[in-house]
Order: structure tokens, then sequence, then C-alpha cells
């Protein structure tokens, strides 16, 4: 494991996490949050479990953003906070 | 003591629960299920007839149901006491049926159905009280009897029944609720038991004084059905009731029951010995004597008839308490024996209200002058069992007075005797002038005709029957007197 | 086959409701009868259950063949063999007096309703049955869902109602989770009897104390403890009523059974009540629940909301009798699972039987009750006086034990609770009783007779119905057996 | 504190979780938008996911799948150490497909929600409610 | 609510935080976690299972039970989805006017109230926000969809292999006609898998697993315990397991691909399953 890289990926999922609850645009929220999802696998294919991280991109980062985008676009992209 | 297994007494308590799917599809033909109402309360009255001889041999039918945990079960002892209250109110309910039929009809009330089947539930409640061996059995019936009664007080369904219906609940199933559970599961914590005894189960364990004073007082105004004062104010209020339940429940078994219930603690739970030695009988001796005077001076003043009755009979019902309460045989006997006496003349008082009620239509003592023309036979029958109430003779009322003014002295406590006499001369005060005003007002100030109208016969012949029983009571006071001293013998041993 | 009803008790209720999955594509008429056959099938493996737990004690069911840790085992021992049966029941008879309401309310999805209400009580069985803690996870999370999409087909305030009970469910099952990973990687095992084996030389660990506080915590959001409650009332009034009177009656006493499982077997009574020493503190947090549950149900002119905080106060009930540490206490807590979950079944089935004849529950609807539906509201007054706690309803019977175990433990602030609630519930039932019984009220002292016009609910809904009604009773007489045979091996030995 | 650093060091993937999951809860009970919540709540459930992958992390070890499962050499002795932790994994996949089943029912109330109230917000929708 | 939100936040990660004091170091090796039950899965799949990837021998057979109603949790959101937000045919309010589209000419026409179409292949039914899809889109996607589906295939197969199982691949497939219904339009998608179809395929996943494992009891085995499957598939007990654990893992692809296909429907269309997005 190289911890740089660890510690990037890290970082880089708390900025993204943050980033989809802090955006005022529900679209925008939705592909942040598959990017935390991304972020997320990746992390977890570093720690070495591989089945997880494989799930979690195909789920996660696939299929959830696919749902969320689906909702935002029947529903609305506006939101207050 | 011997002891007798026998499935009787449950027969006995469930024979009126049987009858009401019966009453319930009979419903569109009232003489079928009037018959059923009757069937039942002859059976009910000759099932528990049948368990007499073996009571007054001096044996006890037991029969347990259901043991929950140990010392708490569903389990009924026939004893001289229970036998005593049982024959009293299975065989006023024969005579309540007749009555009912006769005020009911006459009246045209509605839901008579609902009343018939309610009223053998509560008859049921009442039997299964007065044969309970422990505390939860007499605390379930209790309850029943209560929440069977409500139906009964607020049958008319209008805005005076509703606001009777709550007091009534407020009273008698919220002072259960909060004062006699508690004060039962303490008990039970306790003494591991809750079964009643001679000795009283509460006698040996260690509570403290004050905790057993704070007990006793959970259950005598926990128990509301005895209109203790302060838990009386229900009983006027439940008058709103047809008559018939208001000389049957609060007349008979449900107030009795909530006496019934107090004597119950005091010589089942406490024993005679430890209320005694902690002066707890004076403090209930204390608030009976209160409530009497008090009852009987709001009797005093008031106009409604069934009202006058309601606090005649808050007093009466002390008159139990104080006598079991002074812990002399003598006195015991004059209460347990007033259960008795108090409810074939406090009956008849509540059928020639009916009765006035279905004739005339007249509630108030004030538009009842002169009415003793007018129905003869009822005034008459007022007037006996007013003397039974007031307790002279030619009455019962007066052995069971008797009793409790010697127990007084037996007790050393003159105070109690003055209060008795005293009270009496009050009862007199309030009963008398209303048969006076009857028969001898002046004929300008008679407010009814010359002419003889009694109500339909299904009322007076029950009251004529009630009357005439009040006064063979005072030359043949048995079963009831002999059945009142063997429990006091069994309790203190003399 | 005795000794596989283990396994059937969850996978006949799971195949079947696959198999009403496809037949509502093929014919809608088929899911009613598959669904109750499955749940007979269900009652019927879980009282040979208790029967079989009574003759020999703990059953073992190693699913896979393989032996516990390693594999999943169910355990069950008497206080599941007391569960289960409950579970079973309740739902069977749900279901069966709930058809028409289905049919009235969901014509087109009858499929997919019986589909999920099969599935919901597969779940809740699961979780009962289960011995491993995560299996239980995932067993609460398939009864958190499909009781999600139950509860949210009602009136129009029902999905966002949902959605918040969405919210709290998912915060509870993962806090749940995460206790179970604290647990997890202090012990290494995920067994809930071979944790209970490992743990006594971790009870002064932080992490063990952070798990207990995290699990209870999140089963306390499940099963709607005051002041977790918020999701409740709203989530159970808004539902359809065939559903509403599912939940209600199980998914808190289920969590209750959780809650009890997690003190007794995983976490063990010595590091409960001796180790942590917390119980006065949560048996007050009880009183409080039962207070305000009751004050709230209070505030309620409306007879389906005033039960769902009936049912908060309930749950004040059972965690407090489970958290007094004595035995008189934990006995009241398992009996008032039993007899709560058929009070509240009673109550709501009530309600359903109203809302399908006179599409409301508000207490304006109700006048004239008692005349227009006589025997629905006869089987209210007998619920009624249960959860009032007259006996010989079992209601009373399990007030009896919690009383008792809070005079034993001096716990007076949860005896006057107790009676201050009942009062109370007298209060509230007696009201509705007044609507029904006097409104319209008589002109001129009731002497006209009202020809009343009878609008009874159908048969299959008054059945069930009176067989509930009529269980209230039965049970609240067997009390003294089931106490002496079932609910007191259910207290670990040793314990005060 | 040196002693202090080194575990903040040694420890800071549970920190990350920790963090992770305040981040989650705090925007399921304080953001206003319904479809943020869910999107917090999936927030929350990842950070529990997290933990236990890191409960499963062992130092000097490989991917739990066997080398030369089959073959010549399918047989040879395995050592444990040589291998993560299979068992929290095989958890979280469950996890996971737990947060996606939820992910999907919480998606079809709002959808419900917005037909009836036409927003997301849940202010405006409870003053809606209460104006009826 | 904001600061109730903190102050909880706040108290939690506070006991976490308190809690984490006394986890055993990061990645030890000596942890209990580590030492524990996981050697036994470690050491043992092989033996018991013949199954090199020990996640997916833990996963469908140590704990197999978990992963079945992993599954059926998948199913049940799918009909919940379906339950909450499909509108019936009963219930929807036919548009007045409709809309066609010739497909070789892009020609649209629009249809009053009362008049209909005689079916022809040349006419496609379109809804009134219909937008023409990109070509490069729609071409790409056609190219793309068949590898994407073959490597699902081979996720499922060599899940016993390699990272990936009936779940990711099952994940995978369902994308894939997602991505159809992306690049061209919901209709198409319902086309090539219509709704029952979908809503059949779901159970029957599922069945297959729960199905197997009832298989297994019905030969007088434990549920779920594959190994009784060896007299009927012929083979020794450890390699049964090893069948079993490839039969679950397609009853859960297929679970799984059917289930996702139908939350995307419902949620892209709100239940109409008109246009999706």
């Amino acid at each position: 494991m190289i911890w740089p890289i660890d510690l990037a990926i890290l970082t880089l999922v708390v900025i993204a996490g943050i980033g989809a609850l802090m955006v005022k645009d529900l679209l925008g929220a939705a592909i942040l949050f598959g990017a935390y999802s991304f972020m997320m696998c990746l992390l977890w294919s570093i720690m070495g479990a591989v089945d997880v991280a494989f799930t979690e991109a195909s789920v996660g980062a696939g299929v959830s953003t696919v749902f969320f985008v689906a909702a935002v676009f029947r529903t609305s992209r506006r939101t207050k906070d | 003591m011997e002891t007798i297994t026998s499935i009787r007494p449950l027969l006995a308590v469930l024979v009126s629960l049987l009858i009401i799917p019966l009453v319930v599809v009979s419903s569109r033909s009232p003489n079928v299920r009037e018959t059923w109402t009757f069937v039942a309360a002859v059976a009910k009255f000759l099932i528990v007839l049948s368990m007499l001889p073996a009571i007054l041999r001096g044996t006890e039918i037991v029969y347990t149901v259901v043991q929950f945990m140990p010392g708490a079960a569903i389990k009924f002892r026939v004893d001289a006491l229970g036998m005593l209250f049982a024959l009293v109110s299975s065989s006023l309910w024969i005579i309540t049926s007749a009555y009912s039929i006769g005020y009911m009809r006459g009246l045209k009330e509605h839901g008579q159905t609902r009343y018939f089947c309610f009223f053998a539930i509560c008859l049921s409640a009442t039997i299964g009280a007065a044969f309970s061996a422990n505390l939860l059995t007499l605390y379930l019936f209790y309850e029943i009897l209560s929440l069977a009664t409500y139906p009964l007080v607020t049958h008319h369904q209008d805005l005076e029944a509703r606001s009777s219906g709550r007091k009534y609940l407020l009273y008698v199933v919220g002072a259960s609720i909060g004062l006699v559970l508690p004060a039962m599961l303490i008990c039970y914590n306790l003494a591991g038991t809750l079964e009643f005894s001679k000795n009283g189960i509460l006698a040996g364990t260690a509570a403290s004084p004050s905790l057993l004073f704070i007990l006793l007082f959970m259950f005598v105004f926990g128990f509301a059905k005895s209109a203790i004062m302060p838990m009386h104010s229900w009983l006027p209020a439940a008058m709103v009731a047809p008559t018939p339940v208001s000389a049957l429940l609060h007349a008979v078994a449900v107030v009795k029951v909530g006496v019934f219930s107090i004597v119950r603690i005091l010589t089942g739970v406490f024993g005679i010995q430890l209320l005694s030695s902690s002066h707890l009988g004076m403090a209930v001796c204390c608030v009976a004597a209160f409530t009497i005077l008090v009852g009987s001076f709001i009797a005093l003043s008031q106009d409604g008839l069934k009202r006058l009755l309601a606090f005649s009979t808050i007093a009466q019902l002390s008159y139990i308490v104080l006598g079991v309460a002074l812990l002399s045989p003598k006195g015991m006997t004059g209460g347990m024996l007033h259960i008795a006496m108090h409810a074939f003349g406090k009956i008849t008082l509540f059928f020639c209200a009916g009765a006035i009620f279905v004739a005339t239509g007249k509630k108030n003592i004030s538009e009842m002058i002169g009415i003793g023309r007018r129905m003869p036979v009822t005034m008459a029958a007022f007037f006996i069992a007013s003397l039974s109430i007031i307790g002279m003779p030619p009455c019962g009322g007066f052995i069971s007075k008797w009793y409790l003014a010697l127990g007084t002295l037996q007790a050393h406590q003159i105070g109690f005797l003055v209060v008795l006499l005293f009270s009496s001369l009050l009862n007199a005060c309030y009963f008398i002038p209303i048969t006076y005003k009857a028969f001898f007002c002046r004929p300008e100030d008679a407010m009814f005709e010359n002419k003889v109208q009694e109500a339909p016969v299904f009322c007076v012949v029950p009251l004529v029957i009630t009357a005439t029983i009040s006064v063979i009571l005072l030359f043949y006071p048995q079963p009831f007197l002999r059945l009142a001293r063997m429990m006091v013998q069994s309790i203190t041993g003399v | 086959m005795s000794e596989q009803y283990p396994a059937l008790l969850v996978i006949v209720p799971l195949l079947s409701a696959l198999v009403v999955s496809v037949a509502g594509w093929v014919n809608k008429r088929w899911c009613f009868p598959i669904a109750v056959a499955a749940l007979s099938v269900s009652a019927w493996s879980s009282v040979g259950l208790l029967f079989r737990v009574l003759n020999e004690g703990v059953i073992v069911y190693k699913l896979g063949g393989w032996s516990p840790p390693m594999g999943i085992a169910y355990y069950i021992d008497y206080l599941n063999g007391l569960v289960l049966p409950v579970v079973s029941i309740v739902a069977l008879l749900n279901l069966i007096s709930s058809k028409r309401t289905v049919e009235q309310q969901f014509p087109d999805k009858t499929g997919p309703f019986y589909t999920l209400y099969v599935l919901m009580v597969t779940g809740l069985l699961g979780i009962v049955v289960t011995g491993d803690a995560f299996n239980l996870y995932v067993l609460l999370e398939i009864a958190s869902l499909t009781g999600y999409g139950l509860l949210a087909m009602g009136e129009e305030r029902a999905p966002l109602a949902t959605l918040n009970y969405l919210y709290m469910g998912t915060i509870g099952a993962c806090f749940y989770l995460l206790g179970i990973g604290y647990l997890y990687i202090v012990t290494g095992s995920l067994n809930m009897v071979d944790i209970a084996r490992l743990l006594p030389p971790l009870y002064q660990s932080k992490a063990v104390l952070a798990a207990f506080i995290i699990c209870m915590v999140g089963v306390w959001l499940k099963m709607a403890f005051f002041p977790l409650h918020a999701w409740l009332p709203n989530a159970y009034t808004f539902a359809n009523s065939a559903s509403s009177s599912l939940i209600a009656p199980l998914v808190t006493k289920v969590m209750v059974y959780v809650m009890i499982r997690l003190m007794l077997t995983i976490f063990t009574p010595k590091f409960v009540f001796n180790t942590l020493a917390v119980h006065d503190a949560v048996v007050w947090l009880a009183v409080i629940a039962i207070a305000m549950g009751a004050v709230l149900a209070l505030k309620e002119r409306n007879l389906k909301k005033m039960l769902t905080y009936i049912v908060v106060a309930e749950v004040g009930y059972m965690v407090g009798g489970a958290w007094l540490g004595n035995r008189a206490g934990l006995t009241g807590a398992v009996l008032h699972i039993v007899n709560d979950a058929l009070m509240t079944l009673c109550v709501f089935l009530v309600v359903g039987n109203i809302v399908y004849k006179i599409k409301g529950y508000a207490f304006g609807d109700l006048k004239g009750l008692f005349a227009k539906m006589p025997f629905t509201m006869g089987a209210f007054v007998i619920g009624a006086l249960s959860i009032i706690g007259v006996p010989p309803t079992c209601g009373f019977f399990s007030k009896w034990y919690l009383i008792l175990g809070a005079i034993q433990a001096h716990q007076y602030g949860f005896m006057v609770a107790l009676l201050f609630s009942s009062l109370i519930n007298v209060v509230l039932f007696f009201r509705v009783f007044e609507i029904g019984f006097y409104e319209p009220f008589s002109d001129h002292e009731g002497h006209e007779h009202h020809p009343a016009v009878m609008a009874e609910a159908p048969l299959t809904m008054l059945v069930p119905l009176y067989v509930v009604a009529i269980s209230l009773i039965l049970v609240g007489l067997y009390t003294g057996d089931i106490v002496n045979h079932i609910v007191q091996f259910v207290i670990p030995k040793g314990f005060m | 504190m040196t002693d202090l650093i080194s575990m903040v060091v040694a420890k800071y993937n549970y920190w990350i979780y920790i963090t992770l999951m305040m981040i989650g809860l705090y925007a399921m009970i304080a953001k206003n938008n319904l479809v943020k919540k869910i999107v917090g709540m999936n927030i929350f459930q990842t950070a529990i996911i997290l933990f236990y992958v890191s409960i499963g992390v062992k130092k000097g070890a490989t991917i739990p799948i066997l080398e030369h499962g089959h073959g010549p050499n399918a047989h040879h002795v395995v050592h444990a150490v040589d291998y993560i932790n299979p068992l929290p994994h095989v958890l979280m996949l469950t996890a996971i497909v737990v947060g996606v089943a939820t992910l999907g029912v919480a998606l079809a109330l709002a959808i419900r929600i917005y037909n009836n109230y036409n927003t997301l917000e849940e202010d405006e929708i409870l003053a809606q409610v209460r104006e009826k | 609510m904001k600061i109730i939100g903190l102050i909880i936040t706040v108290v939690t990660g506070a006991l976490l935080i308190y809690a984490a004091a006394d986890f055993p170091a990061w990645s030890d090796p000596a942890s209990p976690a580590s030492t524990y039950l996981s050697p036994h899965f470690i050491e043992k799949t092989m033996e018991e299972t013949s199954v090199p990837n020990i996640v997916t021998a833990v996963l469908a057979d140590y704990r197999g039970f978990d992963t079945m109603f992993e599954t059926t949790v998948i199913f049940s959101a799918g009909v919940v989805c379906f339950f909450l937000l499909r509108i019936s045919r009963r219930e929807e309010e036919e548009p007045e006017t409709r809309y066609y589209r010739h497909v070789l000419t892009g020609v649209t026409i629009q249809l009053k109230e009362g008049y209909k179409m005689p079916p022809s292949a040349d006419f496609e039914r379109i809804d009134a926000v219909w937008t023409p899809p990109d070509l490069i889109i729609k071409t790409g996607c056609r190219i793309l969809i068949p590898f994407v589906q073959l490597f699902a295939l081979y996720v499922i197969a060599h899940g016993h292999h390699s990272p990936g199982g009936g779940f990711q691949g099952g994940v995978i497939l369902g994308a894939s006609v997602i991505l159809l219904a992306i690049s061209h339009d919901l209709r198409t998608a319902v086309r090539r898998m219509s709704e029952k179809l979908i809503g059949i395929l779901c159970a029957v996943g599922v069945f297959i697993y729960a199905g197997t494992g009832a298989l297994c009891l019905l030969l007088k085995q434990n549920f779920l315990d594959y190994s009784a499957l060896a007299g009927v598939l012929h083979v020794d007990p450890i390699t049964a397991r090893s069948h079993g654990i490839l039969i679950v893992e397609i009853g859960v692809g297929i679970a799984v691909l059917a289930t996702m296909i139908w939350i995307y429907n419902n949620i892209s269309s709100a239940g109409r399953y008109r246009q999706g997005l």
C-alpha cells in the first residue's frame, strides 16, 4: 500500500462527500455522489477488498448514480441547501 | 376447617353469563328473552341455596379455576360471609327481574336486550366477588362489575347520562386502578400470597405501621363502590340509571360489593389482631362515622327521592364498615347482618320510587304529597321499608342495629353509639315525613286524585314481597344471623 | 420433518412470496390463498417448534450444514420459541382479516401487496429465529424495506411519513450494524452465543461499551422508544389499515425481542446490570416514555393516531420492565411482548373494520358506531380493556408482573407511570366509547326507540377479530402456565 | 504527545470513517431537501462499509483469492497470514446491496412526495400540510 | 434542527472516537478479527468448497443464508418501487393526443382523441416530450452493449476464481439494459424486456437460490447444504458445493439484473412507462 495515494484518496472522498451535500443543484449532487462512490471504490481496492470495490464500482458509482439522476430528472433539480 | 372441592361456585357465577347468548338471540321476542332471565335467576339462586346446608354445617366449598402464580389464582371459596351476601343478591335478582319487566315495559325503554345482558353480567360478577377466595379474584370481579354497570348507569344515552357515567368511571375505576391495584401488589410483595386467611395475610410480615396505614386507606378508599366519603359522589350521580338498576345495583349488588370487599380486607388481609394492635380499626371507624353523619345530613336536604335514597345508602353502607371495624364480635355480627337487612329494606324503597315514577312520572318528594291515596300499597311498603332502614321494629333493620349498638358497647366506644343513635334519628327525620305527607296531608294540598291507580302489577308485586321479607326477617332472621355469627366465630374464635 | 421446522418457518414464506409475486402477473386470484397457506405452514411450524423446545430444550439448526461460528445457525430457545408463534399467528390472522381491505384499496396491486406482506413476515420471523448477529441485520432490512413499501401506500401524507421512517429506520439499522462491527473487531465473531462466550474478559473495554450503547440506540430507534419515537405516529396513522395492523403489533414487539436478546444473550445480564449499571437511568427514560405516550395520546382527536401513541407508551412498558433488572420485571416484559402484540392487533383490526365501512377514523366518524357495528365494537371493548389492564384479559397480567418488578426493584416512579398510563387509557378508551355510544345524543331521555341500522363488517373480517379478542382472554387465563413453562426459563439462572 | 500522534496516525482510517459518518448523519438530520437527505444516508452507509473493510485489512497480506487454486499446485498449504480477512468483505457486499435497495425505495418515495406536493423541500411540504 | 443535528452528531462522534481508542491497531495481523474466524476460512475454503475466491465461498456457502436474504432485499426493493410508483392502466389517463413517428423518414403525426393508428411496423408511438436520440450515442451504445453483457456473463461465471460473482455480473447486465434505455428511450428497452418478464425474472432469480436450498432440504440435508446435491450432480460433495455456489450465483445474477432494470424503469418514468430519461 502506498500511503500518499491512500491519503490523497481519503481526502478526496471527504471532499466529494461534503461537496455532494453542499452543492446547490441536485443533479450536481448526484454526479458528485458518483465521484464519491468511485473514490470509495478505489480506496477499497487499495485495501485489498477487491470484491467490495467491484461491487461499489458497479452499484455505487454506476447504478446508484443512474437512480439519482433518474429521480432528479423526474422531480426537480432545485434545492435550498 | 373442613373443605369440599366442588364446581358449584363456578357454576353459580357462570349460569347468568351462559344465558346471555340466548337473551341476545331471542331479542326479537321479549317474552322468551325475559323467560331466559328468569331461568338464570332461579337457577343461580338454587345453586347458591344448594351450597347452604354444607356451609351451615361449618364446611367450606373451594374451587380453583386457574392458578396464575403462587398465592394468586382465580379461586372460589364459599364461606359464611360470602354465602350470606350471595344469598341476598341472588334472591333479590329474581325479584328485580320481575320488577324490571314491569318497569322497562311500562316506560317503553329502548335497548332492553342490552339492559338484561349487562344485568346478568353484573350478577355474575357480584356472586363471583362474594365467593372469591383471594384478593386477585375479588379485584377481578370488582372490575368486571364496575365496567358492566357502566352501560346500565348510562342507559338513557343522553347528556346527563354521559356526565354521570364519567363520574362513575372516574371514581370507581380510577380508584380501583390507582389505589387497589398497587396496594394489592404491595401486599403480594410483602406476604407472597393474596389468599384471604383467618389471621390476615399481612400479620407477621415486616410491614411498618405507617405502610400498613397507607395500605389500609388505599384499600378503603380504593374500593370506591363502598361510597365512603370522600369517594361517595358517584352514587348520587349514578341515580340517572333506570330504577331497577338503582334498586339492585346501588342498593344491593354494586355498593355491597364495595363494602364486602372492605370487610374482606379488614378480616382477611389485615386480620383483626393486627388491626386492633395497631389501632387501625379506630381510624376506619372514624371515617365511617363521619360518612354516616354527613350522609344522613345531606339526605335530609334532598328533594329528589332517588337522590335521598342514594345519600341514605351512603350512610347505611358505613354502618357495615363501622360495625366490622369496631372489631368486637357483636359489632361485626351486626355489620354483616346489616348487609342483608339493609338490602331488603333499601331495595323496597327503590322499587317504590320506581313504581311512583312509572305510575305518575314524579321524581321529587315535594311533588308526592297525598300520593298515598293513589298508591296505597306502594306507600305502605315504603313505610315498612323506611322503618327497617331507621332500625325500628317490626322490621329486620332493628336486629342489625341492635347488634351494632351492642358492638359499640362491647368495644367500649360510647362515641360511636351516639353516632348510631343520632343517625337513626336523622333517618327518621327524612323518611317519616314522606309517608306522613303521602297519607295524612290535608285534602286540599293533595296533588293526586283520590282514586287508587297503582303501577303495573309486575312493579307492585316485587315490592310487596321485599317489604314482607323485611318484616319476616325480624322474627326469623335465619339463615342470615346464623351465617354472620359463624363468620364472626371463625374470625375471632368467640 | 419436525427437525426441519426451523428452516420451514422462514423458507416456506420466502418461497411462497416469490410464488405469490409470479402469481400476481399470471392470475391475481391465486395470491391470497398461497399467502394464507404459507403463513399457515409458518404458524404450524412455529407452534411445533415451541413444543419441541418445551420437550427438548434449546434447538440449534445449522444452515448450510456449517457449524457455528463458521456458518450461520438458528438458536431456538424459550424466548424466541414464545415469540415465534405470536409473530406468525398475528400475521396470519391479519392477513385473513385484511383480504377485503386489500381488494378495496389496491385492486390492481394485490400481487405485490401480498408479496411484500409475506416477505415482511419472513423478515420478522427470521429476526426472531436467527442466532447470528449479522444475519439479524439483513433480515431487519428485509422487514424494514417491505415495511416502508407497505406503509407508504395510504393517504396523501403517507409517503412523507414513511420517508421519515426510512431515514430513522436506516439510522437505527446502521447503528446496529456498527455496534456489531465493534463487537466483531474486538471478538472476531458474529455468532451471538460465541460473542457472549468471548466477551467476559473484554467487559472493561471501551469498544464493548460503545458497541452496547450504539446497538441499544439503534434498536430503540427502530422500536420508537421515547424520545426516538417521532417517526412512528404519522407513519402508522396514514398507512392503509391492512399494513398498519400488521406492522403496529409486530415491529415494535420484535424489536423489543431483539433488545432483550442483546441484553440476555449477547451482552449477558452480568455486563448490562453489574458492569454497566445504568439501568436506573433507562427505567426513568421508560417512565418518561410511558408518561409522554399517554399524554400525547390524550391530545389526539383521531382514533388511529391515538392508538399509535399508546403503542409508544407500551414500548416504554417493555423497555422499562426489561431494564428493571429483576425476574418479575423481565417476566412482565417478555409476557407483554406476547400480550401487546395481540392487544394492538385487536384494536388495529377494529380500526381496519371501521375504515373499511366508514372510510374514516377521526373521532367525528365514530358517532353511533355501537349501533352500526356492534360486533366490531364489542371486540374493541375487549381489546381496550386489555390495554387498560382489566382482569382477566392478558393486559392485566403483564402489568401485574411489571408493577411487581417495579416494587421489588424499588422503582416506584415506574410503578406510578404504569398506573398513570392505565388511568389515562381508561380516559382514552371511554372517550371513544362515549362517542360511539351516545352520539348522536338521544332526545328526551332515550325513551324513543331508534331502529339502529347495522352496517357490520363482513364475516372474513369479524372472525379473525374475534379469534384475537377471545385469545386475549384465554392468554390472560393461561398466564400462569405460560410463565411457569416458558417465561421462567427465558431468564438466565442466577438472575435476581 | 507522541503517543497521541502515533495513535492518531495509526488509526487514521477510523478517524476518516467517523468523519464521513458524522457528515452523513448531520445531513440526514439537518438537511432540508429530501434528496440531499438520501445522499447523506448513502454517505452514512458507505462510512460504515469503510469501517468494516478497514477491520479486514492485514499488513503484509494479499487479496483473499487463493493463488493456484486449480491446476498442478492446487493443494499447497495456505497460510492465513498471507491473505486479507475475507469475512468483512462478505458482510459488506450484503451491506452495499442493502444500501442500493434502500436508495431505490427512498427515491421512489421522494418521487411520490414530489407528485403530491410538487416540491422536495421539507419545510415547504410541511407548510402545505399545515394549510390543509 | 441544524443545532440539534450538530449536537447529536458531535455526541455520537465523540462516543465513537472514544471507543476507537480501544481498537486493535489498524491492519494488525494479530487482531481478534484476523485471528479468530478468518484463518479457518482462508485455510479450509479450498478443501471444503473447492473455490479459490474465498469471498465467493464465504458469501455463497458459509454465509449463503445471508446472501439469500441479500438477494431477497434487492427483490423486495424492486417490488416496493413497483408497488409505490407504478400507475396501473386503470388509473392512468390516456393523453388526449397521441403522437406517432415514421421510423424511416422521421415524420411525426398527431392523432386527436378517438383516433387510433393501425398497427404498423413503420410507425412507433412517441410521447409529447420526445427528443430525437443522438446518432453517435445511439450507435456507440449499440456497439458497446453486447460487450458489456459478455463481460457481465464472464463476471458471473468466473466468480469462483476472480473478483466478481452473481451480484456484480447481474448489476452490469442490468446496467447494459439501462444503458439501452438511456441511449434510446424507455419504450425501446421495455419492448426488449417487458414488464411482466422483468417481474417474473426477479422472482425466478431468488427462487433459484432459495429453491436450491430447499432442494438440499428435500435431499435430507440441512437447508443450503449443497453437498446434498452430490447425488443429483454425480460429483463428490466438495465439488457439489462448488457447483451449488455457481447455481446460486446465477440465481443472484438473474434476480439482480431484473430488479435493477425494474427499479430504473419505475423511477425514471415515475411509474408511467412512457418516456424514460
